[in-house]
């Protein structure tokens, strides 16, 4: 899995992008442990954040598999 | 019907003049518009803002808005244009171009992409460059 | 707040591309509208639409318009174009550009404005042109 | 006075303008009287039809002076 970063989210972890490997597929809640334990600082944002699942904006009930690329998308601010 | 769509993310600045994006007979209006970059935010002088995107999935997310925006205001065609990095204070970070048939169509569709804009394009403002003086 | 205003009716094609009527670093929305002639009219195919106004009326109506809708919907700057005698299809009879602080003030002053220009400017299509082949 | 004719009504008039000679100001009514003297075609078009005053659209009490300049405005069609 590739985890991509933007904005403040970017901020905060100082990365754009880091591989996250896992063998079996994670729910959410899965995943946001593992994005937590490596950023603690991102617990803040978290209700803020919503999860990209392949370019996609991923329902709350989504499924992320080891080969999926996740973006962790904070308030946007285009325009 | 079927929507000409025109979208472009690039740092490149954004012309001045953009033709319509249906320029033929059934077209009856062509609304424009231009997101420009003030030189204060938040109160604070600046020079300019930095704009950083997730590209493929911004594109994505403008073509849907816009298929589904269309269902409800039947338009002829729309160019979306957002400039990324750095854009200084006066000019355009943002560029719709919209051509319908008659303007009120227009005008609804153009309301709501940039509400739906604001809330769901993964672009961000990250920064803001020295205000010159 | 002073709303610059730039009115200019004649017969003179309008230019593809104007200018922000306030160009400075206060505006945030620069929206451009464009009432394109189509190549139908009540169902009959033309080349072209004939306008024309009771000039000295229309200059102070479109003058008093911007006035009095400036002190709900407050913008910077209007520029008015509106193209007398013959225009062809496809081409532009009527120009808005409304440059603002935020786009929702010039959004509202646009749809506004079209409406009671559409009431009250005296500008009227008074013929065709026959359709070209 | 002077008698300015626009769009759908100066196609009735034949007449871009014409002048009415009037010794003493005339009501809205009493103007309109003159006018569909000379052009009783207009009777149709007329409750259509706003008076402008010197280039402003003039009030149903408004009266008219012997140099004003009065233009018959049918539904206007710019944009």
């Amino acid at each position: 899995m590739t985890l991509l970063y933007f904005a403040q989210v970017r901020r905060i972890t100082t990365l754009t992008s880091e591989p996250l490997v896992t063998e079996s597929p994670l729910s959410t809640d899965e995943l946001w442990q593992q994005i937590l334990r490596r950023h603690p600082d991102l617990a803040l944002l978290r209700p803020a954040i919503r999860l990209a699942r392949n370019g996609e904006f991923a329902a709350p009930e989504a499924v992320f598999q080891p080969d999926d690329e996740v973006a962790l998308i904070p308030p946007v601010s285009g325009g | 019907m079927t929507m000409r769509l025109f979208i472009q993310l690039g740092p490149e600045p954004i012309p001045s003049a953009l033709p319509s994006p249906a320029p033929g007979p059934e077209t009856g209006a062509f609304v424009e518009f231009r997101g420009i970059v003030r030189g204060d935010e938040g109160g604070h002088a600046v020079g300019g803002l930095v704009y950083e995107a997730y590209q493929p999935m911004a594109e994505r997310e403008l073509a849907r808005l816009a298929d589904s925006l269309g269902i409800e205001h039947p338009v002829h065609a729309l160019r979306v244009v957002h400039r990324l990095g750095p854009v200084p204070v006066g000019e355009a970070a943002l560029y719709l171009g919209i051509a319908a048939r008659h303007r009120a169509e227009a005008f609804a569709f153009l309301a709501g992409f940039m509400d739906r804009l604001k809330q769901d394009v993964p672009i961000w403002k990250t920064d803001t460059l020295p205000a010159g003086r």
